[in-house]
Parts: C-alpha cells; sequence; structure tokens
C-alpha cells in the first residue's frame, strides 16, 4: 500500500512539471514584452532591466525556464505588481480560507447529496425518486453564479442572515462560510452519481446472492450496495473537490470572500501577471493534490487494489 | 524436434519454437511482472487435416490462433505458411496472405460490426482485397449464404435481427469469402446452444470436405475436439503436452494431464460416473511458474526429476509425442 | 397428494414486459420435488429453467413481471407470503448458488464475513461464532488453508475455490434445498469436475434436496435422480435420470442427448435439430416444438400437447410419444 | 427511430432547445431589434408592456438583449463545442490506435491539461488572445478538448478489441479503414452524448466568464455580458441578471437532458432488468 501511496505520488511529479512549463510557455505569449508585463505599466526602465538581469530575459529560453524553475522550487513565485509584495506571501495567506471553503463545501454537499442519492435508489421510479432527478438535473443545469446570485439576494439582502461583502474584519468568520456553502450544496452535483452507482451495483449478481441469502432490503441497500458503490461515488467526491477549487474563482468572486480565486479574478483585472501566474501555478498543483489524496482514499476502501493477487 | 511428416509439400502451416511473452502491472511496486502465454511451441499442420487444439482457459491456446492468423507477433521463432515466413512479410505480401488464412471467432455477437448490414459484412472483406466489380461481389455473397444457409433475402438485415446459430454461420461464410485454404476456429461453437452447436459443427465438416480446406479447431471442449479433429494437441501452460492422431489419443493416453482431461470429461451416461480426478485443484500462478513440468505440482506421478527438469515434447510412436518424463508407459 | 412433497411448483407462469412486447420467460411449469431428492433440469439458453428456480425464492422482481401460478416450500403456499417472510425463508431453508462465482460475491467484503452474514441473520450467531462456524464450512467444501482463506477477498481466490466459497455461503445454514444454477459453466472441465463431486459428496452427508439446472445433460447425468427437460418455457419431459437417456420419450430430448458429441463417437457426422430456439413473444398455437420436430403433424401445429403420464413415474408433454417408443 | 421518441429525456431536451434556437432566430421579428440604444429615462423598468423582461441600468430592453445575446452565445458555444470536437477526437482516436510512446506522450499532455480548472484555462488564454467575439470560442473550446480526448481514447480502446474489428485486420484490412469504418461509427453516439453535455458546459463557461468581466466585451450582447451588467443592480432590479441567468439555464437543462436521454438511449442496461 505505501509503494501504491508512492508510486501514485511520483507519478504526478511529471505532471506537475508540466503544470509549470504551460504556465511559463502562457505567460510569455502574453503580448508584449516580458520585463514589462511582469513588472506593469509604471515600471521604471532602471526595474526592467534588473528584472531582466535577474531572470536571464537577455539569454536563451533554457536559461530561463532555469531560473524560473529554481524559484517554482524555492517557493519564490516573483512579486506582485499591484501590492508589491511576494506572490507566495499573499498566496500564503488566502489560500487556508479557499481550503476551508471547498472542504467545508464539499463536505457538507456531499453528504446531502448522498443522502438523495440513495434515497433516490431505494424509491426508484416513485415520486421521490422522480423530485430528486427533477432538482438535480436542475440544479446541475443552473450556474454557480446564478445559484450565488440569487442565494445572496435572498439571503443577504431580503433575509439579512448572511453578509453581502465578506472580506470585511467584522465579519463573524463562519458568516462568509454560509452562502458559498448553500449555493455548493443547491448545484446537487453528487446526486446523480450515487443514484446511478447504486442503480448499477444494484444490477450486479452479488446483490442477488445477498438477496438469496435471506438479507434485507434495508441491509442490501445500505451494506451490500452503498458499500461498493462508495469507490465510484468517492471517485467523484475528490473530482467535486478538485472543482472546488475552480469553484472558488466564481464563489469567492459572488460572495466578495478572500480567497486565491478572488486573488486571480483581481488580479486579471489589474494585469497583474506575476500574481497570476502565481495563482494559476498553485490552483493546478492542488487540483494535483486533490487528485492524488483521492485514489489513495479509493485505494484504501478497495481491497481489489489494496491488497492484490495471493501470493 | 522432429515430426512425422511424409513429404514437404503436404505441409501447410509450420510454427517453430514459438514464443510469447505478455507482462502485467502488478499494483504493487513499479516492477512488471511477464509471463509466458506460448513457450518453446512447435506444431506442423498437414494439408487437408482438421488439427484440434485442446486446453483449459489460460493455457494460450487463443494467443497460438491469434498468432498463427498474424493477428499477433510472436516474440521469437517462425511461423511458415507454405514457406512464407508470417512473421517478417511485408504488409502488402500480408494482405495477399491473409485470403489464404481466415478465422471464426467465438462470440458471434462480438465479431460483427452492429452497424453493418449483412451484405456490408459480407462484402468487406471482398472490397479490402479488391475483388470485385460489384455483380461479381454479390454472385459470391449469395452463394456462400445459400451453403451456410441463410436466406438471401437476409442481405439488409443487420446482425442483431438475426439468432445466435445464424450469426456464426453469418461468421463462417465472411471468412469464406475470400476463398481462404486454412481456418483457425476459436472456440468457434462454444457460445451456441447445444442443439445449434451441432448443426454449425456438421456445417463445418461439409463445408471442410467441400472447399478442401484445412482447420484448425481450438477448443476447450474435449469431446467436440475429438469428435471434429484428425489430430489432437493438448496444451498446458504455454506448451503442447501431448499431439496424436485421435485414435491414437483415445487408446493411448501418455500425458497425466491428457488422462485427467479425459477423465473430466462429464459423459452424458448416467452409468459412467464422474471420476474422482487424481489432478490437485489449485492450477499454478502464470506468473511464477512451478520450476520443471509446469504439471508437477498437480501431478500424481510427479518425481524428482519432473520438479527439476523440464520434459522436451518427444516422439514415442509414430505421430504420438509428449512431453513427459514418465511417458514411457502407457497410464493406467 | 400422498408424498409428502417439500417443493411444489403448479402452472407456473412468468411473463417480462420488454420494450411494448410480452416475453413469456415460464409458460406453465408445474413439477414437484420429494425431500433430499436431486433434479436435474436441463435445457437451452433461455428455456426458463433459470427464471422458474429464481421463482421459488422469489427473485424475479414482480412488477414488472407478471408471475402466476402456485408454489408450495413444504406445504405452505410462498406466492403471497410477505417480504419479511421470504427472507426467513432464503438462506435457511433454501439455498441458491450461481453460475459466475466472481461476480455473484461481494467484491468488497472478505469471504469469511460473507459466509458469517447468513449465520448471523439466520442462527442469531456473533460475529465470533459466525466465523468459527465459518472456517468448518470451508473446511467442509474442501477449500485448502481454511482458516487464513476466510481473511480473504474474492479476487485472491481462483475459480474453482470461488465457487466453493459460494457453495460453502448457500450451505452455511443447512438449507433443505440447494437449487444450483449452472454452477460449473463457467469453470475449466478439471475443476468441473470437483464441483460436481464435492456437491454429490455433500447431498450424501448432509441429505438436503438439490435443483442441478444446466444446459450440458453430461454434467447432471451421474448427479441426479430425475430430470425435467425445459423447452421454451415449459416442461416437455420429466422422469428417472436412467429412464430419460436410456428411453427418452420427448422428440426434442431424444434429439438434446444425440446431438453432443461424446468421447467414443466414431460418425463424422452429429444428428442435428433443425431451426432455432423461439422467441417467446407468441405463445404457439400448438406444440412449442413442432417447427423443429421431425414427427411433428397436423395436430402437433394445433393442438397443445398436454403432460401425459407414462409408467416409471415418467410423463411428457407430446402427442406422438407413446407411439414413437 | 421511433423509440427515440420514446425518451422523455431527449424530447424534453429536444424541444427546449428547438423553442430557445428559435426564439434566438426570430428575435428581429419578436424584439424591437434595438438592444443598444441607451434610454436613461426609462432605466431599470419593472417588466412589464413593452418591456416583458423589464429594462436595464441604461434603459435597453432586456428581452430583447436576451435574444440578441443568445445569438453570440449560441454560436460562440456551437463553434467552441465543435473545435472539441473535432481536435479531442482527433487526438483521442490517434492516441488510442497507435498506442505505444504516442499514447503515453498525449496522455501527459491532456493530464497537464486538465489540472487545470476549465474555468481557469479559460481565463489564461483569454488574456493570451485579448478576448473578443472572434476569439471566444478558442478559449472556451480548447479546454473542452480532454472531454472528447478521454471518451474517444477509451472507446476506441474498447472497440479495437472487439471480433469485429480482428475479423477485419484478419482480412487484411489497414488502420485508416478500421478507423474510419469500424471505430468511428461505433463510437459516433457516445460522441453526441459528450457533445451535448459540452454544449451545456461551454455556454455556462462564456456566461461564467462574462459574469467575472472577461467575457465578450461590450458593446455586442452576449448572456455572459447581460449577466455581468445585470449582477450589480441584483438587490434592486434582479430581472436583467435573473431572466438572462433563467435563459442560460433551461438552455443548459435541454442539453444536459439531450445528452442523458442519448446515453440512456444507448446503454439502456439499467432500465430493462428485473432480478
Amino acid at each position: 500500500m505505501i509503494s501504491y501511496i508512492l508510486k501514485r505520488i511520483i507519478s504526478a511529479v511529471p505532471t506537475l512539471l508540466g503544470v509549470f512549463l504551460a504556465v511559463f510557455f502562457a505567460v510569455r505569449m502574453i503580448p508584449g514584452d516580458p520585463a514589462e508585463v511582469m513588472l506593469g505599466a509604471n515600471a521604471t526602465q532602471e526595474q526592467i532591466d534588473i528584472y531582466r538581469e535577474s531572470h536571464g530575459l537577455n539569454r536563451s529560453v533554457g536559461e530561463q525556464l532555469v531560473i524560473a524553475l529554481k524559484g517554482f522550487a524555492t517557493g519564490d513565485l516573483g512579486t506582485s505588481v499591484s501590492y508589491s509584495r511576494p506572490v507566495s506571501e499573499m498566496i500564503g495567506t488566502a489560500l487556508p480560507s479557499t481550503i476551508e471553503l471547498a472542504l467545508v463545501g464539499v463536505v457538507i454537499s456531499s453528504v446531502i447529496a448522498v443522502g438523495l442519492g440513495v434515497l433516490a435508489a431505494a424509491k426508484r421510479g416513485r415520486w421521490p425518486d422522480i423530485l430528486i432527478n427533477i432538482l438535480s438535473t436542475v440544479g446541475m443545469s443552473l450556474p454557480t453564479f446564478y445559484i450565488g446570485l440569487w442565494v445572496l439576494t435572498i439571503f443577504a439582502s431580503k433575509l439579512g442572515i448572511i453578509p453581502v461583502i465578506s472580506n470585511r474584519p467584522d465579519i463573524p468568520h463562519y458568516k462568509t462560510l454560509i452562502g458559498p456553502v448553500i449555493t455548493m450544496v443547491l448545484g446537487l452535483t453528487l446526486v446523480r452519481t450515487t443514484r446511478s452507482s447504486m442503480l448499477e451495483i444494484m444490477e450486479e449478481d452479488f446483490i442477488r446472492t445477498a438477496k438469496a441469502k435471506g438479507v434485507s432490503r434495508k441491509s442490501i441497500l445500505f451494506r451490500h450496495a452503498l458499500g461498493n458503490a462508495l469507490i465510484p461515488i468517492i471517485t467523484m467526491i475528490g473530482y467535486n473537490l478538485a472543482s472546488a477549487m475552480a469553484g472558488a474563482i466564481v464563489l469567492e468572486t459572488v460572495f466578495v470572500r478572500n480567497g486565491i480565486g478572488k486573488l486571480l479574478i483581481d488580479a486579471i483585472t489589474v494585469r497583474d501577471y506575476p500574481m497570476i501566474q502565481g495563482t494559476a501555478l498553485v490552483i493546478a498543483a492542488l487540483m494535483i493534490a486533490a487528485n492524488i489524496l483521492t485514489d489513495i482514499i479509493v485505494a484504501l476502501t478497495d481491497p481489489r487494489i489494496r491488497v492484490t493477487g495471493e501470493s | 524436434m522432429t515430426q512425422s511428416t511424409n513429404t514437404a509439400d503436404q505441409l501447410l502451416l509450420k510454427a517453430e519454437y514459438l514464443n510469447k511473452k505478455f507482462s502485467i502491472s502488478t499494483g504493487r511496486g513499479f516492477k512488471k511482472l511477464s509471463y509466458y502465454a506460448v513457450r518453446d511451441l512447435s506444431l506442423e499442420i498437414k494439408k487437408g487435416e482438421i488439427f484440434g487444439l485442446v486446453g483449459e482457459s489460460g493455457c494460450g491456446k487463443s494467443t497460438l490462433g491469434s498468432m498463427l492468423l498474424g493477428l499477433q507477433k510472436p516474440d521469437s521463432g517462425s511461423i511458415l505458411f507454405e514457406g512464407k515466413d508470417l512473421t517478417n512479410l511485408s504488409s502488402s505480401k500480408l494482405k495477399e496472405l491473409r485470403k489464404d488464412i481466415q478465422t471464426v471467432f467465438q462470440d458471434p455477437y462480438d465479431s460483427l460490426d452492429p452497424r453493418f448490414t449483412i451484405r456490408q459484412i459480407m462484402e468487406e472483406p471482398l472490397i479490402i482485397q479488391g475483388i470485385g466489380p460489384a455483380e461479381k461481389r454479390t454472385e459470391i455473397i449469395l452463394s456462400l449464404l445459400d451453403r451456410v444457409d441463410i436466406p438471401s433475402d437476409f442481405l439488409s438485415r443487420y446482425p442483431h435481427q438475426l439468432s445466435g446459430g445464424q450469426r456464426q454461420r453469418l461468421c463462417i461464410a465472411r471468412a469464406l469469402t475470400l476463398s481462404p485454404r486454412f481456418l483457425i476456429l476459436d472456440e468457434a461453437v462454444s457460445a451456441l446452444d447445444v442443439s445449434v452447436q451441432a448443426q454449425v459443427i456438421n456445417l463445418l465438416l461439409d463445408l471442410k470436405e467441400q472447399l478442401e480446406l484445412t482447420y484448425l479447431f481450438i477448443s476447450h471442449d474435449l469431446s467436440i475436439v475429438k469428435f471434429m479433429s484428425d489430430r489432437i494437441a493438448v496444451m498446458y501452460f504455454g506448451r503442447i503436452v501431448e499431439l496424436a492422431d485421435k485414435h491414437e489419443l483415445s487408446r493411448n493416453i501418455r500425458h497425466p494431464y491428457t488422462k485427467a482431461l479425459f477423465l473430466a470429461m462429464p459423459e452424458p451416461d448416467p452409468d459412467i460416473p464422474v471420476e474422482v480426478n487424481h489432478i490437485e485443484a489449485g492450477v499454478p500462478s502464470l506468473i511464477n511458474p512451478p520450476g520443471g513440468c509446469a504439471f508437477h505440482p498437480r501431478c500424481p506421478y510427479a518425481t524428482d526429476r519432473c520438479r527439476k527438469e523440464a520434459p522436451e515434447l518427444r516422439e514415442i510412436s509414430e505421430g504420438h509425442l509428449v512431453a513427459c518424463h514418465l511417458a514411457c508407459e502407457p497410464i493406467s | 397428494m400422498a408424498e409428502n412433497k417439500m417443493l411444489r411448483i403448479k402452472d407456473l407462469r412468468v411473463v417480462f414486459p420488454v420494450g411494448g412486447k410480452q416475453i413469456h420467460a415460464v409458460n406453465g411449469v408445474s413439477v414437484d420435488l420429494a425431500p433430499g431428492e436431486a433434479l436435474g433440469v436441463i435445457g437451452e439458453s433461455g428455456c426458463g429453467k433459470s427464471v422458474t428456480f429464481s421463482s421459488v425464492l422469489k427473485l424475479i422482481q414482480s412488477p414488472p413481471a407478471m408471475i402466476s401460478g402456485d408454489i408450495e416450500l413444504n406445504g405452505r403456499s410462498i406466492m403471497d407470503l410477505p417480504e419479511k417472510e421470504m427472507q426467513k425463508i432464503r438462506g435457511k431453508e433454501v439455498s441458491m448458488i450461481f453460475q459466475e462465482p466472481m461476480r455473484c460475491l461481494n467484491p468488497v467484503e472478505k469471504i469469511g464475513v460473507q459466509i458469517a452474514e447468513s449465520l448471523r441473520l439466520h442462527e442469531g450467531m456473533t460475529m465470533k461464532q459466525a466465523l468459527n462456524r465459518a472456517v468448518e464450512l470451508l473446511k467442509m467444501v474442501e477449500m485448502p488453508d481454511a482458516e487464513q482463506r476466510i481473511g480473504c477477498y474474492p479476487h485472491q481466490l481462483s475459480g474453482g475455490l470461488r465457487q466453493r466459497a459460494m457453495i460453502a455461503i448457500a450451505l452455511a445454514c443447512s438449507p433443505k434445498l440447494l437449487i444450483a444454477d449452472e454452477p460449473t459453466t463457467a469453470l475449466d472441465v478439471t475443476i468441473q469436475s470437483q464441483i460436481i463431486r464435492l456437491i454429490q459428496k455433500l447431498r450424501k452427508e448432509t441429505g438436503m434436496g438439490i435443483v442441478f439446472i444446466s444446459h450440458d445433460m453430461g454434467v447432471v447425468a451421474s448427479l441426479v435422480d430425475r430430470i425435467a427437460v425445459f423447452y421454451a418455457g415449459q416442461i416437455v419431459e420429466q422422469g428417472n435420470t436412467r429412464d430419460i437417456f436410456r428411453n427418452p420419450l420427448h422428440p426434442y430430448t431424444a434429439g438434446l442427448i444425440k446431438c453432443i458429441p461424446r468421447l467414443d463417437t466414431e460418425s463424422r457426422r452429429l444428428y442435428t435439430i433443425r431451426g432455432s430456439t423461439p422467441n417467446l413473444t407468441t405463445i404457439p398455437e400448438g406444440c412449442c416444438f413442432a417447427p423443429r420436430c421431425p414427427y411433428a403433424t397436423e395436430t402437433c401445429r394445433t393442438v397443445k400437447p398436454e403432460q401425459t403420464a407414462f409408467p416409471g413415474g415418467r410423463s411428457c408433454a407430446c402427442h406422438h410419444a407413446a407411439s414413437l417408443n | 427511430m421511433k423509440s427515440i421518441l420514446k425518451n422523455k429525456q431527449i424530447v424534453i431536451g429536444g424541444v427546449l432547445i428547438l423553442l430557445i434556437v428559435l426564439l434566438v432566430l426570430l428575435a428581429p421579428l419578436i424584439t424591437s431589434g434595438d438592444y443598444s440604444s441607451v434610454d436613461l429615462p426609462n432605466k431599470h423598468l419593472a417588466p412589464g408592456p413593452g418591456h416583458p423582461f423589464g429594462t436595464d441600468y441604461y434603459g435597453r430592453d432586456v428581452w430583447t438583449r436576451i435574444l440578441y445575446g443568445g445569438r453570440i452565445s449560441l454560436s460562440v458555444a456551437v463553434c467552441a463545442t465543435l473545435l472539441a470536437a473535432v481536435c479531442g477526437t482527433l487526438i483521442g482516436s490517434v492516441s488510442a490506435y497507435f498506442g505505444g510512446a504516442v499514447d503515453f506522450i498525449i496522455g501527459r499532455i491532456m493530464d497537464v491539461f486538465m489540472s487545470f480548472p476549465m474555468l481557469l484555462s479559460s481565463l489564461i488564454i483569454g488574456i493570451i488572445l485579448k478576448a473578443s467575439v472572434r476569439t471566444m470560442f478558442l478559449s472556451i473550446g480548447i479546454p473542452c478538448i480532454p472531454m472528447f480526448y478521454r471518451m474517444t481514447r477509451s472507446n476506441t480502446l474498447s472497440i479495437r478489441e472487439r471480433g469485429f474489428t480482428k475479423a477485419a485486420v484478419s482480412m487484411g484490412s489497414g488502420p485508416m479503414r478500421i478507423v474510419l469504418r469500424h471505430i468511428l461509427p461505433n463510437v459516433l453516439p457516445h460522441i453526441l452524448v459528450v457533445f451535448s453535455s459540452a454544449m451545456g458546459g461551454c455556454i455556462l463557461a462564456e456566461s461564467s466568464l462574462g459574469f467575472l468581466g472577461f467575457g465578450i466585451p461590450q458593446p455586442t450582447p452576449s448572456w455572459g455580458l447581460v449577466v455581468n451588467e445585470g449582477k450589480s443592480f441584483m438587490f434592486q432590479c434582479p430581472w436583467t441578471a435573473g431572466f438572462a441567468g433563467l435563459f442560460i439555464a433551461l438552455t443548459v437543462l435541454g442539453f444536459n437532458l439531450l445528452g442523458d436521454g442519448i446515453r440512456d438511449y444507448l446503454d439502456p442496461k439499467i432500465r430493462n432488468s428485473y432480478l
């Protein structure tokens, strides 16, 4: 098992490297002189010269890459143009709140969605199933920002339960989570996966064996079907966790909540390229990490991966 | 390794020292494990015979079949079809040769493209090989459908509209469109219902006589192989362990595995009890094959020599080859 | 009603609605089984043999399937039994094993736990007691290293061992009847013969009744006392094993026996039954086998033959059964 | 073909899409056709006669802007999805068919691609290409390529192992013929499924980009832009963003239903079973 985990982590290294290269070249494809791009329009000629020298912009692309890679490896992501502070420091401050939102949101929405999905599968074809199906299909078709805008309108403007703007220091921290989490729950992303995995597994031959043993319907549903459906469900939860990083871009904008997504959007608005580069890298790295975590948890759940072969 | 052959020109296919290795990832660590699906296997198939190949699942019989068909390349060894080596032909020569070697697979539901009509299915090999014009192709198709007893008004139907037996007969007809001389029948009747199986077996036997074909008949079912074939090879763990004329094989079994296979065949007769076969349950793992003779862990007669030394396939009497150290005397 | 029967199926009919059509999977099957008797059920794919005996445990979901007729277990009709009562019968009085042992075992639970589940359900054992009993059961089905194997997952066992584990699950609560649905079809011949021998041995030891469903006449030949031959959702012939083999009454039975090559067959041609198995969307007017039968007459095509009793406890549904022999 | 119409999801989804496309195409006939002139005295009018969806901050008719915006949003989504479908299918089938090093390298590149959330990739491509009506389909379409790649690759791999493909090889068929005659026709229905959900995804992406303020720029209205203009006034007059979002949601719903319907139609396993 340890070797499986190691193998999975090591296999992510080339991907991470690829992500770095992609961002590195993407930034170089932005029209304009790289030094001016990275330092912003207000930079002095002197600053530009220093930057050129330190980043080897006069040298070959290969050497530039090595310099950038060294910076990346040591956690130096450059300096933000608009804030004049190190990008890594700013990301470090913003990251916990994004990860918090992703974790809390994914956990709460997953619990609710899996519950509804199991209920739908159990009542297959009857009204709870049909209702849940309609709701989740509609939920999946609603843009996140759209749900968010209505949550904000209703809960902040009409009911006044949650703040309209979350990044003010006087607001209790838990209140900033309510809006985004409600929005994530209303997306109902996991309901259909749960339902279809459950139904698929209910068709398996071993369910018939359990039935022939005299196992009750409830036990078949929760122990045998859910026990097996858990594997695809966990995979989906992992996927949702990874995409919650992207969701943060939208949610943090809607609810004006501090986090890496908001950092990115603000950076794009003012063309703060070092910040864009840094946040893009970190978001991608977080997605890779979420995927590794998912694979490991799946492997721990599934004995066919955990325990291999006879001898 | 000498197999008794009368004259060289009677030989249709000769395979020598074929090896095929597969590797599988273990999920544990980075190492990939590999095993031999076919190992040092040699065989000769004569013109006009039905060569039966029998063995249990995983013994490498299908891998052998697909190498002889040219679908997989052996890691080493040669396959001579009428003197031409299949393993290193140019692609145009190989395409030419494909006309002579055709195949029928096990699953008639899987071997027909569901989006093709019967006509398209039958026409495809002719188009690929540039046989035409269209009227000529239609003529060939109609005569073959007639041979396999599929009504000609089925031409515009789709495979899902046919029964299992009809599908398999269609697969046979398709294999015959290019007038091949050699047919590889890989479990060709195994997926069929009993009552339909007999029809297809008879059809295959008739076609063989009418069209002077040679068959390689691969199956796990010993009684069908024995019924169909002139000569039978028994495979175990990637090797041929016994090869003989079918009459010789029923009179004079020399390999303990062959004997076990014979005994295990359930006979449709209430007065013949299912034999308590004396071979042990556990089939050894492919990845860690036992040393010496691969059969020794299951063999009731195994000696020290069997555990250490892998037996060669030796000719013990005219046309009867056995790979067993103890093959000098028949097994009681 | 003189004898006491443990299983009695009377005029069972099962209809599946599929895409606007109705498939008459079982079409008036009557069969019964004395305690401790072994019945072989023979038929080709889609003949209704599995559906018939899955109905004994009510494993067919209804609706959508429409089931009529009557099934009695030890004199008690199960047709109207509520699901809760059925759960007490399943695995306790009647057990079932299936064709593909890999797909029939829960892949994420240990073998021991899967055997223990029925023991805890029906015998009220604790997990510890149940696991101890599981080891005994695995020894009974001749599983090597039984103590270690209870901790194995299904994917760690070979096909033959998985089927042994399945049998252990089925036998956990010493059922009176074991329904074995093609239990050896997916196995290699050398393994198949071991499983057949094991079932023979267990039957001798436990005295349970067995229904052995197979498409292969050879497999059941030495195992069962009586054979029922299914065709197109009906039983065409029933009788003692030896009678059926030596002197089949129905042309279909005769054809089935003749069309399999035997190890000692010397002829170069096989007997064939012409045509193919019927589709079951319509019930034929006359005998279901008439379109394929070499002896079919006008009567066969228009009048449905009834089950007729023959000496020696046999029965056959054929207008010409008496005259053909 | 009749049985397709028995699938409720396909019918509802199809009708929904048809309706929206029809409305958008008939925009000049059913609206004033004037989506851009500013009419400040009539700003932020609630829905009512003359303005079924009300007016926005500049007094423009929201109904007109949404229908005309649909023209842009839908065409961008169609172009983006087509781009992704063609590239993804091509790369996927090449990767699967040739296997080995080609497959490995393409696979790793796709891994990198998939490590960026689609929205992030769209944003970055948008920065590089300078977002405009013309380039928007690239920013949205390129991140969708992996969806088609993955589906095509896995289906190609499984069809390559099917008996009929092997049979075609043994008849002497070359790789081109196998791919064109056997693999693509059998992958096509699966492409349709992904195409439908990718259409939904692209419409979502366009509107999300617009919402964030990096969508198709003024003055051409697109759904994303209408949402963006309305979001600041969500509390006072929610109809601008509200109705635009509703149109987006209905369109995405239509495509999702259609995709689900086609998938169920192709794989009826869950529907017809009894045990």
